[in-house]
Formats: C-alpha cells, structure tokens, sequence
C-alpha cells in the first residue's frame, strides 16, 4: 500500500518513558520532512497504569487523530491485551486496534504470544529480545552497570524497531536522540543510538520485508518546522502580552502551562507564584490586577469551581482581569483528572452568583490559542472584566505542526488609563458614555479609589441605594454590549467552508481539528459541509449566529460532552435548535472515524443524539 | 516632590459617613492606623488598605489611601497579589477574627509561609459582628456572649501560637481601646520586613458582653488585665536567625505568654525575626524584581523567538 | 374613604427596635380580624443607618406590598427626608410616598418641618413629643432610672400615635405588648402601655378627626392566624420531614433560618453546627448525607459559589443529599446583602464544574415553602443526588398570615435502601433498570461500598475505561429523567388562572404573590390573564411548558433581576422567546403598582423589556 | 453477633488494585491502620475511611471498610459529617500533606477546635505527589527535591506546633517505614475519646529524594534520626486537664520538640489530654444524641404543633 498517512502507537506503564519515546519518534518524523499531530492517554497515577501515545504522521498537516494504527509499539503486556482480570477492566487493549497488515512490536521475553491472543494472522508480529538487545548494546558501549537501571533504553530498542517495519532512515532518529542527552547525559547517547541501531537491524532484516505500511520518504525541511502542544502555545502568548504574574495551584491538566511559565519565568521577569489553592490564586489575582498588572491564572474544573467567588468579585469591582484559563478535563468533581471533555462551557458562562459580566472564548487550535490568549488580556484591560479562556486537556498534550508562530496584528491594548491631570476628582467608577471608567492604580498621586465587592456608588463606597444600584448595574452589564460591538466579528466566531452548503456543522473548542477533517471525508462522500466555530460565547453573538443558522439547510452539533452545552447555548440566546447533535463522553477527544461515523449516523438516522465511542484503551 | 511634606492623621482620613456602632473597638484600630502611617509619613497614595467582609471589613472605606474591600476571608491573597504587583506601597490588610482565623484560617497559615512584607491587623472581637453575634474562631469552649443561644462547644483557637507556628516573622498583640500603644504596635509592625501580624483585642459593645472596655480595664493589677510585655523586659527579638537554638527558644517563649489570660493578657510584641522576605528571594533569583515594582517594567517587549527556536 | 386596605410603614435608624414595634403593630391586626403582610428593608449595618418595615393590613389576604402607604411612623429624620447632604444619597425619605391623605407621625422635638419640607398640605402631621411622654409615662409607672435607657419605648409612643390616626381600639395593641414582656421584663409592660395609651389619647385627640383612613374593624377571630415568615416556614417544614443535621455559615438573609433550627434544637434532636465556611457546611453534609441521615445546609449567594465542588461530590458520589437552601439575595459578589433579588438561578441550575445531576425548586408562597422543603428530601434520597431550594431574602422576611399549615400529602420516603441479604454481592453503583442503586450506609453490616469523586465503577473504585465510564455517566445523568417522570407534574409547574386568558405571565419563587395580585388589577383593566409558575427548573419539564407557552397568547416574563434567568432558561429548554419582559433589580422586591404598571407599560409599548424601579428608600 | 469474631489484619485488605509507586512509604502508613484496627477488633463495616485526594487520596480503596475518598482537601469536614451522623463509626481520615495543610489548612485549624471523636493520619512527603511533585507546605525554604525547578521560597509550617495552637486533644508523629510503631501510635489514636492527629513522615521515592528511607534510617545516633519520645522518659500526657499552668506546660513542650529537626527527630505521641469530645457537649445539652446515632434516630414522626401555635 502506498498511503503515506501512518498512525504509531506507543503503550506502556505510566513512568515508563513513553512520553519521551514517542515525542523523539515525532521528532525525527519532522526531520524527515513530514508533519506530525499526537495525542497521549493516561491515567491519574504516577506509575503503573497502562498510558498511551499516538503520532499520526503524514506528508500533509493533520489536526485529528486516526484509529487506524498501522504500529504498535508495547513496553508491556497490557498494551496488548488489556486488563481483562480485573473486576472492571480499563481496557482490552490495542492489538485489535491495529490496521489490516499492521505492525506489533513487542517483547520478546512476553510469555504471551499476540497471534495465539488474536487470532489474527494478517498482522506482522515483531517479537524483540529487548533485554537481551540492550545487553548487547551495553557492552558495545561499555556500559558495566546492571541492566535494570537501564530499562529505560528498550524504549528506544522498542521504537527502533519500528522505524525499521515502517522503512524509515534511522539515522533520522539518531539525530534526535543524540539531541536529548546534553551535559552529563550525554555518555547515554552512544549507548541509546548502538541499542537503536541493533533493534532496527534486527527488525529490518526479519520482517520488515513483508510489511505492507512504511513513512514516506520526504527531503528534509531547510527549516524544521516546530512541534508545539497547547500548554506552550498558551505560555508563549501570555509571555507575549506582558504578562506580569500568574498564580496556580498544581491541577491535571492545568500545571503543564504554569510549568512552562515557571521555567522560563527567570529569563522574562515573570513571577509565578504557587499558592496554597485555587481561592488564593484567584483572590491573589485580582489583587495584582487592580494592583496594575496583567495577570492570569490556570485551572481546571475543581480549581474553577472554587474561583467563582473570587470571579464575581473581580467583577463586580471592575478589575482589570485576571484572565483565568480553564484547562477542561474529564468532569464532574474529580471526576477523570486525566482525560478529555468540553464540559466546563456553562459554568465558565456563569461563573458565580449573581449577574457579571465576562467573557468566555475558546480557541480550537494552536493558532486561536496565541490569538485569544493575547487579546484576553487587551479585553480584561478594556473592559475591566475577568476573561475566562477555555482550553481543554487534549489542546494542552496534543502536538500540532506549526512552521510559524507569528504575532502580527496583536498589539497590547491596556485600556482607558487615568492619568494625573491636576484635578481633585478622580471617581473610579465614573459613570462614562460608553460604560468604560479611566483606572488608576495604587500608587498614583491623586488617583486614590475605593473598589468593594459590595454594591458601589462612583467613588467606590458601598451604596445601597436604589437608583444608584441601577445605573451602576446598567454600567456593569452594559461593558457586555460593548465588547460585542468592539470586538471583530472573525474573532467572535467563524464560519468554514462555503456559505451555501448541504450540512452546517457546529462546534467550539478542541473539536475544530476534528470537525475540519470530517468535512473534507464527508465531501468525499459528495456532501457539502459548512462548519460554524463559535469562539467568543460570552458576550454570545446572538445576530450573527441567528442568521447563520437560519441559512443553514441542516445542522449538526458536534461536541465532546454529553449534554451538548453549546447547542443548549445557542437556543438560549437564538431559539434555533440544531437539527442533529453528536456527542462524545468517554473522557477522550474524537478520532477521525468517530466523527465521521457520528456525523453519518446523525444524517441519515432517526436519532437527532448520537453518541460514539470506539476506543478501549 | 521635592518639598516635605508633612502628614497628620487626619491627612489618612476618608471622607466617608462611617456606620460602625456607636462606641466599637474598630475606632479606636482605625485611629491607630492613621497616626501609624503619619508617624511614618507615608503619603496616601502609596498606601493600599484590604480587608476581608465584616463590620472590621469596612475599614478601607474611612481611610483616605487605595482601598480595597474584597472578600469574606480572603484579604490575605488579596494582600499578596497587591504588593507583589507594587513593591512600591505599603500594604495593610485588615478584617475581623471570623474572616481571618474561621473561613480565613487556611491563608491566614499559608501566608505565615510567604514573608511577604506587609501588616496585616486582625479585629478580633470573638464574634462574628456584621452577621449578628455569633460566636467566633476566637470564643473559648464554654463561653457565651447575650447574642449566643448557648455557649460555645467548640475550643477557642490562639492566634499567637498559630502565627508562630505558621512561621510569622512579627507577631504582636494588641488592645483596642489603648490607641497609642497600638500605633506604635502597627508601626512597628509596618517597619517590619516580612509579614507583621498584629492581633488586636477588639471590643464589640453591640454583641460581646463579656470582653468589654470595663472587663479589659479592670482586674487584680492596677486597674487592667492588660499588661504590655516590653514593660516586663520580654526580649521578643531573635537576635541571631542562624541560632536555631535562639530562634526556637524565642518561639516557645512566645506561645508559652500567649496561654497566658483571664487576670493577666499581655499585649506587645510577641515574637520577630529578621529573614529574607518573599520578595527578597525573588529579587535573588531574578534580580530586577529587586529594583523596580513588577507594575513599572515593561513587559510588553519581550522577544520570544528563543522560546519558539526551541520547539524546532 | 372607607378603604379597607392599609399600608403603614415605620422607619428608624438600624437597631433602633423597628422590628419588634412593626411586628407588635402586625400582631395587634391579627386580633382586630384582619390580615396582614409585611416586609422589611434594612442596611448591611449593625446600627444606625436607615431601615424600614412596612406593613399592610387588609379585611383580606394580599401577597404583595403597596406603595400607597397611608401612615408613615418616623423615629427619625431621616426616615422623613432621606441623607440629602451624603455624596451620593442612599435614599430621599418616605414623606413624599404617603397617599394624599395620608398621615405623617414624627417626634416633636425634631428640628424639621415635613410641612415645609414637602410643601403637602393634604397630609396630616402629627408631631408627637416623644421624649416628653416617655417621662410622663415613666413617672406614672414609677420608673425612676435615666430616660435614655428605656429610649425604645419612644417606639411604642410612635406606633400608638399612628393607631390613634388609625382609630384602632388600642386595648388590642395592648394586649400584644404585655405578651411581649415575659419574665424579668414584665415589669416593662405596664411603662409601655402607660406611654401607648398617653400617645394614642394625645393624637386621638389633636389630629385623629381629620384623618381619611382607618384601619376596618372586623370580629376578633375565633382562632388567631399565623403571622408566618419563610425562614420559619422553611424551619418547621424541615424538622417535619427528619432533619437530622444542619449545618451553616451566618450569612444574610439565610442565617434567620439556621437560628431559628438552632433555638428548637434541643426539643426535636436536631444538630445544627455552625460551621468555619461554607466549604466545610456542604462537605460535612455531604459526609453525613452518606453517612445515612437526612442534612441539609442554608446558605446565600456567596456561601453558594463557594459551595459548588461540594455539590459537584455529592451528585458524583450520589449522596442521598444535602438538600441545599439557597437564600437569594442582590448579587453580584457581597453584592447587597439585605436585599432582594433572584439572580442565583442560573448558577443554581449548573451548581459546578462538568456535568452532574441535581433537582432545582423554587417555592413561590409559604405553603409552597413548606411543601417543596419536605419534599426536597424524599427527592434527594430517591434519587440520590443533591437538591437546591432556591428561596430569598424576601421571602425569608416578609411575614404572611395563614390560618394552617398541614403536611396533609407529605411522606417521608426514604428511597431504595439496601438490605442485608445474606448475600455478599453488594455493589453501591450496581447498574439497574432505573438508575438507582439501592443505598446501604457506614455500619450496616454486609454493606461495605466504597465512593469516590472520580469516576468510578460499581463497586465506588476508581475507574478510568471508557465503556463503564459512558454507562455510569448515562446512570447518573439518567435519574434526572427519571426524577422528571415521577415528580407529579403538579408539583413542577402550576398554571394559575384560566387556561384560556389574553395573557400569560411566567415567573418563579417569589415574585408569585405580586404576579397574581397584579392579575386581578388587570382582569379590572378587562384583560384577562393567567400565570405559568415554574417550581421545579431543574429538571426542567420542557414538554409541559412548551405546550402552554405555544397555546398563549402573549406572553410576559417577570423576574427580581436584571437579565431574565427564567426567560433565557425556556428558551433553552423550547425555544420559545417570551414576548416581554418586566424586571426589576433595583435591590427590592416587586410592589403591586411597580408590577402593575411594569405589565401595562410591556404590553402596550414598543420596548420588549421593561425594567421598573418606583422605591427611594 | 454473640461469638466474638477475631479480625486479622488482612481482614481490612481490600480486594483492589493499587497503583501507588513501588517502594511509596504510603505502603506502611496502610499496614499500620490495619494492623491497628486488627489490634483493636473493630468490625470493618464499623470503620469508615475518609480521604481528600492525592496519592494518599486512595488509601480508602484499599482498605475493607465503608471507604470515601472524597475532594482535595475536605476530608476533614467530611469525616466530621460521618462522625456526627453516627456516633457508632469509627472514623478516620486520611489525606496527604498537601491535601491537610495547603489546601486544607483552614479545616484542619478548624477541626481541632470541634473535638470530635475521630483520627486523622496526615501522610507528610513533603510533596505533591500526584500532581508530580511540586513542594507541598512541610517544605521548608531553600530546599529543592528533584522535581522542582527551584528551591521552595516559602517556610515550611510545623504542622505539630500547628495541631497544638488549633487545640487538637491528641499530637503524634509516626514514621511510615516503622510500621508497628505507627500501628501502635494509630490504636493510641483511635482509642482516644477526640480528635486525633498523627502526622506520619511518609517517603516518596519517587519525587522526595532528600527526605528518602536513606536519609531517616542514617544518622549520628544509632543509625537513625528517629528517636522516640517515649524511650527518653517524655511525658506528653496532661494528667489534670483543670490545671492550666500543666495544660500550658504540656503545650510549650510540644511546642518546643516539635522544632526538633535533622539530626535528631522525634516520633511518638507529643500532646495529649482528655477533654469532653463535641459529642460529650452534644449530649450535654442533648441526652439522647449521647445514647444513639442520629442515624438511628427516627425523626420522622415530629410533632411541629407547638411550634406553629407559638406563631399565632
Ligand atoms: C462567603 C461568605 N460567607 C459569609 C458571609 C457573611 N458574613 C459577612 S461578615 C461575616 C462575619 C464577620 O465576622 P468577623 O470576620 O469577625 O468580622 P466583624 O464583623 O466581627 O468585624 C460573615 C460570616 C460573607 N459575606 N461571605
Ligand atoms: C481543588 C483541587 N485542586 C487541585 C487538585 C489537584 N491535585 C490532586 S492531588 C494534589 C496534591 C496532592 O498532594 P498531597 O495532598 O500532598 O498528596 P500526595 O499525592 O502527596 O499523597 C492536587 C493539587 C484537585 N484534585 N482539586
Ligand atoms: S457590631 Fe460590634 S464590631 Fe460591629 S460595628 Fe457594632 S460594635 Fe463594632
Ligand atoms: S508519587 Fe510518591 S507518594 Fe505518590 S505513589 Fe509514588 S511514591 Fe507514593
Ligand atoms: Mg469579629
Ligand atoms: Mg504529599
């Protein structure tokens, strides 16, 4: 078969390394002038349990995963089989996830035998000694040590074989292996390219031949493109906007953005402090934010549960943000700490007691996620709202392939600043034409205020007075108005694909890779699709949503919950119920052939829900 | 400016209708605040008061400075984010016993971990007084004010020996009513670097019947309960940090004199320490974050391309 | 005139005793045969700042005030003439809201004259020495000590004034005030009717001939009513239906209702802890809630934000419980904390992050209370999942008469328990027809189940695969379905007034009494109307409310708050917009004329939303 | 049951997978609650064990009992809810050093003041382990383990000094290697009528690599840093809860060993005096709520006519 389209796999014990193993096999794809788009399952836990990593590689960009794993690469027996004795399985395993003709690599030593397991015999097993391959390498490298403290390079055996089955150029590989053991690692280097290269001989010389899949052959890029995952992406734009200060509390899958901030919190004159929970971090927040600052915060469910206090309040005193990122994950309560949903839409649109505005976007890729983490804060700053940016778990660990990350036509915008003008009136919350009331902050001369989570009159002072509670809310509420009228249509939401087509699909968030690809499957099928990306849902686009809907000929809404948050959204403010829903809620992002099937079900069915799920693992 | 100029208390005055009871403790804290930061002339503008939800939690709103009146608990990491955004102003936080030692409880500890400098002055007046009298965190197991059905089944907690253990580097303790003292207390505690914590006993005439005026200013010693610890020769200072031996020795001595009460209560300063405060370690870290306040650097420059390279 | 429905209002600095005086004046009504409704409105204050109680009195039972307040009884100035002189007045006085007609009853010795001040001259004054009297009637009792202690007695001096204006037989306010005076204050009774009946004699006198309205006289009833308020109501309802265990933070307006619980404690085994926050009351609950017994926890806005991971637990673990009452009160954040409003809908509905089960009522009246509080328990235990009540601030205060309450319907029902049955097979999630899983608790032998906060498997452990997790989240989700099938639909919604009517208004909790006062007003104007009330919203009986809203004719949402939650809700759930809108977020509830002309002005002008606001104070 | 039923401590095995890191020291904190419930012949579905969430978080998982494993941070409330439901329960909370003195700090304050009859083991790694080892509050400053990018810039509290100054009735420190040591301090726990606290020194080999099995069981004296109160003759019981001056003795002296660090660190019981539990007080003012679990009561059948009658 000629498809240059390849899904890897790559399982294993959680702590096992995988991670590394998979994103060094994304790597040397990349050298090889392919793109690249990963995605990694695992569970809460620190060591043991059965994680996962996949790399779809291609010779064009893909932003969605495949189910059709041409590899396998297993560091143990349960990536195979499953855990069938328990009382409640967690999976059963990838070998019947492999492609027709794909590959298993697996060890050697395993006292099961996959083909026995299966039954199936178009697939091509690779049994490697993986131990007795690393001893080997040991002593040609001169490695004395005993072996188990080098377990960890029968990963790269592991991988190794199977570049060999997929006829790609090791040397590739070495490169970025040699590229990850600097300074005092560096003596492992020899030893993990002598293991590599053992396993890929021994491999390619056994059944390679036979193997009915290989990585295309590409010229290397002159300029290696980058493999960024959201979690960067988002720590990138906020260093970029001037982010001053972030508060967090350690939180699956929220910490890996503060930890990106953390290590380069040095070199930017960023302070990242770490508090003793999400009401600090929140309250800390909005402190700095009226302090002066630009400020952000990252969450995820459990931690934004316990911010709405401190939200209401950032509110209600009109502060300059803080900018909160809600980094979904697998709910209710703790719910699945590891694992992907798009479940936290409604509590981030009303995000506290009583009535506040904010405003609530969400990016659907690395792109969006550059964008709105920049301008949040020029809205926080603009408007004196906190801004909630909903990100997810599947956006944070998933690579994309960028070539650039550019940040043209973002400019930091700080808003209606007060400025010492000689007079003695300066009123915090003056009641202004468009709602919008200049700010100090302390330490101006001249510019002292008042702010209190109370009901306020101008100069900040709790009133209780009945006129003023109107005009003040009016005031407050109406900066929401604004910001609709202010901010451009194409950042509030998008419309992709032709303006006339047979089917709109409609979605938010991480779904959009997904959604895209399943609109260029579905025209192979001959069927004209649209795709209405909502971005910015709170203040909500009720017009522009309106009239596309109603052009629209059939709608789906597609989304990774089970209670379709945003078609619930969209009737809320527009009356239009969409025709057909597709929802997911297994704890893990669609797959191509998810989607796909999803959307043919939901069009030609009699179910207007449909709800898919294929994976076991 | 290139004058001096010359601030009286009455420059920290808010020009504000103030609708504590008539004859509360708070009026007397207020005052020892304003005549705290005219003795130490820090002009208004450099000056931010937080505090917590409560009648104490009023407080900003009758000083003439930045005021921020937050949130039920949580004007420590409200504090906090104040100052670490501005190194440049003196911060004060103040609230009641309920917001800083009940729902308050776990910033009041975490905060004693950070050494961040500011001061932060408690009301205590062992009841809950915006929401009507119930007892608070500070009211001992037995005790009954008139506005408790019954008396309290649950302990009172020392809010001494709890900011020693949470690691304080000033604690003191003072007494409402006896203003002076108090403002050199929270001057004291203002000149402090590191987090100044000041307890101050606090009375509430509408609800706490029992920790009155007349109660505090009468006793077996001359005329008061109430006794200052530097009159007794206390030494509360550690002398050298690097002691552990001193610094622990001057840790119990403080928790032992903040069991002391009923005929004898001490006021003053319990414990301090010199230690690098939060922002001294960031400083040694990152450098520049010791010279200028984070709300004055221009962070909006920044040149990425280093991190992006990375990613290739 | 010979109207027989009278408002009286008396205001007075905060802790001034205004309470006891409106409710003495209330009680004495009760005995003159008629009946009466009441609300307060006070600062966030201990003492001092401006409050006021009004009172209305009629042959027949209202459920909403009216702003033609015949008699207007002033402790102080301010009550007259509001705080003109602040920088941004908190109110301007009640003088100009008395009827034409109307009577004004202010001390004597005040510097002021409200003559001159409002320039009326259709309001009769009655300048009553009140200092003066309270020495004369210390003198004729034999009271020796300083006046200023017994300064509250000023109050009995000014409400006897007022029911002298009233021609009110006094022997009945009498009779309320010795009832008053138990114990070591008995001998204050015989001051105070002294100084009630100098009053009464020294207006009945001067200015009693001239004045227009009086209050009816009607038979002393055989059995008096109760004077009922809903924190009471709700108080009662709880012990009734087995509260075990309360838990609360003070917070206004919820805290009258723990107090309450707490003073009866001891007599009905309860336990009520006052918790160190709000975190600690919905944890502790949801850990007694499991531990068998039936718990519920009372809160307002604030205390509700914080308690939304708690809620999160209790549905995730599905608790049999807490029942959650939510005080409403004017958000956003601290917000205004004595006052009025019903704003904490939409946050009630989706009370955390992810998705989770949980039943939302909303009681409109006082037997509703009682009803919706008992049955709030059989439905957490049912169905295993928390419930929230969402009452107000106006509610909690605003005294109704009610000759009974009955719990005559109301069962306790303690749901699907499970029994020891010699078997050891017992799975707490067991996977059933319904969804429920027979619930057994700690100390039942054979019982033993394990519950977590992550997602878990049916025997509680934790469990991560993605075909249990779709089957228990299709569980948990579920018993919402069902809880929506087996609630009587009667108990969901009510439609009042005829099923065929020109207009249909809609509203929920307690805007009920207002909406169907204001529909008699408009069956005068000839237009006929009837009135959808929603109880329970969550879950939400689309299928009902869609077929009464599409057979209305016109229809009108009225809210206590600024962006119509409950408007936005039905269209959520059926797509349907309602027509218009009336609202009001000015911190007070609804009155008669403000709904009155609110719904003339919707239904006849061009605006779709109509907010009304006629209150100064 | 008239036989009397022998318990072994695999008894409270439960039949479940664990996933903890091999080596975790949280191994021998679970083998010393179950080998003191054996000890103390509990029935399983008499034992409730309550958790907040960490990798200590599943210790409920494995035990045989009613398990709850509930949110970050709220064990505390939680067991006290379960407490108070049933006065039958034998409770105990158990939750990570994250869980109990950051995030939970505010109800462990809280907790102490309450009394209620239940034990609360503090696993204390000195990290957040299942959030990949950020520095927990035990950490103290300067000090960096392997997953942190920096050394911790905040103090570490004491969370011995901490339980004291809350009013906790019974302090202890275990060490989670000496299994039957800590078997022994958890039956001393649970046997005690109050609140118990035992902070047990728990290893991480997986992100604590200062604090590791090594560095405890190594040391000047006798090959380990561990010492035992008891075997120095230290006496942590207040023999006359009425006398104040031994209460506040007793208090000092905990105080003061629980600074104790490095070379030489105390286990063993530090406090410990006999107050009347919250259920005591309940059943003072309450006697029935002294004689049977509230779940045992049926409170349905309340006659509310008074309280109606009263409102006429
Ligand atoms: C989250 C939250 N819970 C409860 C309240 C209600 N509340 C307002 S003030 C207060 C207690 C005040 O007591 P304290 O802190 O001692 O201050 P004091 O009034 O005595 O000065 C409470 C519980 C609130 N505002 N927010
Ligand atoms: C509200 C909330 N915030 C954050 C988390 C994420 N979280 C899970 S475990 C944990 C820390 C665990 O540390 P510790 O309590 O010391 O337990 P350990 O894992 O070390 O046993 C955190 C922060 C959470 N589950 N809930
Ligand atoms: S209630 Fe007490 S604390 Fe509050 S203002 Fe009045 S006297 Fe002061
Ligand atoms: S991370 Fe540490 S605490 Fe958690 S299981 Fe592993 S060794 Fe134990
Ligand atoms: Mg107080
Ligand atoms: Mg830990």
């Amino acid at each position: 078969m000629h498809e240059s389209d390849i899904t890897w796999l790559i399982g294993g014990p959680q702590g096992s390394g995988i991670n590394v193993s998979a994103e060094t096999f994304a790597k040397a794809c990349l050298r090889g002038g392919l793109r690249v788009f990963s995605n990694i399952e695992y569970h809460s836990n620190i060591m043991g349990e059965h994680s996962y990593y996949r790399v779809r590689a291609d010779t064009r960009d893909h932003s969605v995963l495949s189910e059709r794993v041409h590899v396998v690469v297993a560091l143990d027996d349960e990536t195979l089989y499953g855990d069938p004795h328990s009382e409640f399985p967690q999976h059963s395993g990838h070998l019947h996830e492999v492609s027709p003709g794909g590959g298993v690599v697996y060890d050697a030593a395993s006292k099961r035998n996959p083909q026995a397991a299966c039954g199936r015999d178009d697939l091509v097993y690779c049994p490697v000694p993986y131990e007795e391959m690393l001893k080997q390498a040991m002593a040609a490298t001169g490695h004395t040590g005993p072996v188990g403290r080098m377990r960890v390079v029968q990963n790269t055996i592991a991988v190794a074989a199977s570049l060999a089955l997929l006829d790609f150029d090791l040397s590739l590989f070495a490169e970025v292996v040699r590229a990850g053991f600097t300074g005092r690692r560096a003596p492992l280097a020899a030893l993990n390219v002598q293991a590599a290269e053992l396993a890929y001989g021994y491999v390619r010389e056994r059944y390679a031949a036979s193997f009915a899949y290989s990585l295309a052959k590409m010229p290397r890029p002159a300029r290696l493109p980058m493999m960024i995952r959201g979690s960067v992406a988002v720590g990138v734009a906020k260093l970029k906007a001037g982010l001053a200060f972030q508060t967090y509390y350690p939180i699956s899958p929220a910490t890996d953005e503060s930890v990106y901030l953390e290590a380069n919190a040095k070199n930017y004159d960023l302070l990242v402090v770490q508090c003793e929970d999400e009401i600090s971090c929140i309250n800390m927040a909005v402190g700095a934010a009226h302090g002066g600052v630009r400020v952000s915060t990252s969450t995820s469910g459990p931690g934004f549960s316990l911010m709405l206090e401190g939200l209401g309040f950032a509110a209600m005193s009109e502060a300059p943000g803080p900018v909160v990122f809600l980094w979904q994950r697998g709910g209710p309560s703790t719910g699945l700490p590891t694992r992907q949903e798009q479940s936290d839409l409604r509590l981030a649109l009303q995000s506290g007691h009583g009535e506040f505005p904010s405003i609530v976007v969400a990016p659907g890729d690395t792109r969006e996620m550059i964008e709105d983490s920049f301008e949040s804060f020029n809205w926080a700053d603009r408007y004196q709202m906190p801004v909630v940016v909903l990100v997810d778990k599947y956006l944070s660990t998933a690579y994309a392939t960028v070539d650039d990350v550019t940040f043209d036509g973002l400019n930091v915008d700080r808003g209606l600043l007060w400025q010492q003008n000689g007079q003695d009136d300066y009123l915090r919350y003056a009641f202004t034409e468009t709602g919008i009331s200049p700010r100090s902050h302390p330490g101006q001369p001249g510019g002292i205020f008042w702010t209190t989570s109370d009901e306020h009159d101008p100069r900040g002072h709790i009133t209780e007075a009945a006129d003023l509670r109107i005009k003040i809310v009016d005031k407050r509420m109406g900066k929401l108005g604004l910001a609709s009228r202010e901010v451009p249509l194409a950042r509030q939401l998008a419309l992709h694909g032709p303006a006339d087509a047979d089917v709109t699909l409609v979605g938010w968030g991480s779904t959009k890779g997904a959604i895209l690809e399943a609109m260029e499957e579905l025209a192979q099928d001959g069927l004209v699709c649209n795709f209405l990306q909502m971005r910015i849902m709170r203040p909500f686009p009720t017009d522009a949503v309106a009239e596309i809907l109603k052009r629209a000929r059939r709608t789906v809404l597609v989304e990774n919950n089970y209670s379709g948050q945003l078609g619930l959204l969209i009737r809320e403010h527009t009356g239009i119920s969409l025709d057909r829903w597709v929802v997911k809620y297994d704890g893990r992002p669609f797959s191509q052939e998810e989607l796909a099937e999803g959307l043919r079900r939901a069009l030609t069915g009699e179910a207007a829900r449909v709800a898919v799920s294929h994976l076991s693992a | 400016m290139a004058t001096t100029v010359q601030f009286t208390a009455k420059d920290y005055k808010a020009d504000t209708h103030n609708n504590w009871c008539p004859g509360c403790g708070d009026f007397g804290i207020l005052s020892a605040m304003q005549s705290a930061l005219a003795q130490l002339q820090i002009p208004p503008h450099r000056v931010a008061v937080i505090s917590g939800i409560g009648c104490s939690g009023k407080t900003p709103h009758y000083v003439h400075a930045y005021g921020f009146h937050t949130l039920h608990g949580r004007s420590l990491p409200s504090a906090t984010g104040m100052r670490l955004a501005n190194r440049d102003l003196t911060v004060l936080a103040v609230g009641g016993d309920g917001d800083g030692y009940g729902i308050g409880a776990g910033y009041f500890v975490n905060t004693g971990r950070r050494n961040v400098d500011f001061t932060y002055i408690v009301m205590n007046n062992a009841v809950y007084g915006l929401t009507k009298g119930q007892a608070s965190p500070t009211l001992g197991r037995g005790v009954k004010t008139k506005s408790m059905p019954e008396p309290a089944i649950q302990d009172g907690i020392n809010p001494i020996a709890m900011a020693v253990s949470a690691g304080y580097t000033f604690i003191a303790r003072g007494y409402a009513l006896d203003v002076k003292y108090l403002a050199s207390l929270i001057a004291a505690g203002i000149r402090h670097r590191g987090t100044s914590f000041i307890d101050v006993l606090q009375t509430c005439p509408t609800y706490n019947d029992l920790m009155t005026k007349e109660w505090f200013e009468s006793g077996p010693s001359n005329g008061s309960r109430l006794y200052k610890l530097d009159a007794t020769g206390y030494d509360p200072k550690v002398h050298d940090p690097a002691n552990a031996g001193e610094v622990v020795a001057k840790k119990v001595q403080a928790v032992e004199r903040s069991y002391e009460w009923g005929n004898r209560i001490p006021i003053g300063v319990f414990y301090q320490i010199e230690l690098p405060t939060y922002e001294d370690m960031l400083a040694q870290r990152q450098p520049i974050l010791g010279q200028r306040a984070r709300v004055d650097l221009d962070l909006t420059r920044r040149d990425v391309t280093p991190l992006l390279d990375a990613l290739r």
